[in-house]
């Protein structure tokens, strides 16, 4: 029972660092990517958690979807940014 | 004798957690976005025989389906990457 | 006496191995391009050896695993080779001591043509 | 007509790869499965192969498959004995090699064999030549490269993609 806490105290570490990685990261690309592997951390806690249907929704959209939507958006504003510089 | 099979296995659980710490310290670490993106792609497969292996430990077939997902996944997540990379999308 | 269970479980040891020295890899290795080599070629046999040991152990799940197996042999190198393109034409340089680049010295001669 | 075999084939495949994943002995929903497959075929029939029906094709296929397991085998010893060592003694760079098959779909096999096995990436291909990334580049002639790295694999796809 000690070593599961563990494990989950240590996920929610990684997740955590994830985060503050998007904020700290100039890059907006290793933002993005930083933003998915938040979203598959937290999949694989659920995994854990015997929930897999939840980790399965979870997977799909937030670090399918969502990062597919922000390249999108990065791609489409990228020509303003460039002006401002 | 009879349960070495799952010491087999956790040993083998043991190993892929290690891995992916090791990806995951990459993608701190890595000093450009592409970097990144290859420490993503090797956490995403290692977490799949993660999943997998977890699938075996407690016996629930349902697993398997959430590790066909993260495989689509990786591949979409990378292809999309070198695509915006490369100035598509 | 499951001698199956033992085989696939060995079998999933050395997999499992295999994929811990390919995120080592991906850790040491100097530059992009080495990263990339280390990180496609030891996860794809991990991985395969990883789920067919699993498979052996539970053969009622044999299909879908090797399902999940040729997905993951066909996709691998298919990704590792776009994003090494792109990285390439995004113009990240190889480790020092590298020997030749002759795909810039193409891209160049190509830029002078035009 | 090859076009009605390539999207008889395909749904075939598709609903095959549906039983085998789940199982199922419900015949109602292995008909809306065949129908959903129909459909997807005739949306992509003009990005379909015809399948390969030569036995010397398939003969050869099977041979390749092996060949390129123990070839895998052999690069993850490679990958291992360098990555565990304390120094780390690599010689990389990119070089060319030129391929002779004609078809997209050996090339592409080609260059995913290529970068599968010991040392070696594909970084980019034009035409018919392959930029290849070397982890320890003995020989910076093209000839040479090609005769090391392409040849062995060249041997078989040239017969199942000619």
């Amino acid at each position: 029972m000690e070593l599961q806490q563990g494990i989950f105290i240590l996920m929610g570490l990684a997740m955590i660092i994830a985060a503050g990685l998007a904020m700290h990261v100039k890059d907006l690309i290793s933002s993005i990517i930083a933003v998915g592997v938040v979203s598959l951390f937290a999949s694989l806690l659920y995994l854990l958690m015997q929930a897999p249907d939840v980790a399965m929704t979870e997977a799909a959209i937030g670090a399918g979807l969502s990062t597919l939507i922000f390249l999108y958006a990065l791609h489409k504003t990228k020509d303003v940014e460039e002006e401002n510089d | 004798m009879t349960n070495l099979p799952e010491i087999l296995l956790q040993i083998s659980t043991y190993f892929v957690s290690a891995g992916i710490i090791l990806a995951t310290l990459r993608l701190i670490k890595g000093p450009s976005m592409a970097d990144r993106v290859v420490a993503l792609d090797t956490f995403t497969v290692i977490s799949i025989s993660l999943i997998t292996l977890i699938a075996c430990i407690s016996g629930r077939v349902i697993f398997l389906d959430v590790g066909m997902v993260y495989a689509i996944l990786s591949f979409i997540g990378v292809v999309a990457v070198a695509r915006h990379l490369e100035g598509g999308l | 006496m499951e001698w199956y269970r033992i085989v696939g479980s060995i079998v999933t040891l050395i997999g499992s191995i295999f994929l811990f020295l390919g995120a080592l890899g991906v850790f040491r290795m100097p530059d992009l391009y080495n990263r990339m080599q280390a990180g496609t070629k030891a996860t794809t046999l991990g991985t395969i050896l990883t789920l067919l040991g699993i498979g052996i152990c539970h053969y009622e799940w044999l299909g879908q695993i090797l399902i999940i197996i040729m997905f993951i042999a066909l996709t691998n190198p298919i990704s590792s080779h776009a994003l090494a393109r792109a990285a390439h034409f995004r113009g990240i340089p190889l480790t020092k001591g590298s020997v030749a680049d002759k795909l810039k010295e193409k891209e160049a001669t190509e830029v002078e043509v035009d | 007509m090859d076009k009605i075999l390539k999207i008889m084939f395909s749904t075939i495949m598709f609903t095959l790869f549906y039983f085998i994943w789940t199982g199922t002995k419900d015949i109602n929903n292995l008909l809306i499965m065949f129908a959903l497959s129909l459909i997807v075929s005739i949306i992509f029939r003009n990005h379909l192969r015809s399948p390969i029906f030569s036995p010397k094709k398939i003969v050869y296929s099977l041979w390749y498959v092996i060949f390129l397991f123990i070839e895998i085998i052999k690069a993850n010893i490679d990958v291992a004995f360098r990555v565990i060592k304390p120094v780390i003694r690599i010689n990389p760079g990119i070089v060319t090699v030129k391929t002779k098959l004609k078809t997209a779909m050996g090339r592409m096999i080609l260059a995913n064999s290529i970068t599968l096995t010991p040392g070696t990436l594909t970084v980019d291909i034009k035409e018919d030549t392959l930029y290849i990334h070397w982890i320890d580049v003995t020989n910076m002639d093209e000839k040479a490269a090609t005769e090391k790295i392409v040849a062995s694999f060249e041997k078989y796809l040239e017969v199942i993609f000619d």
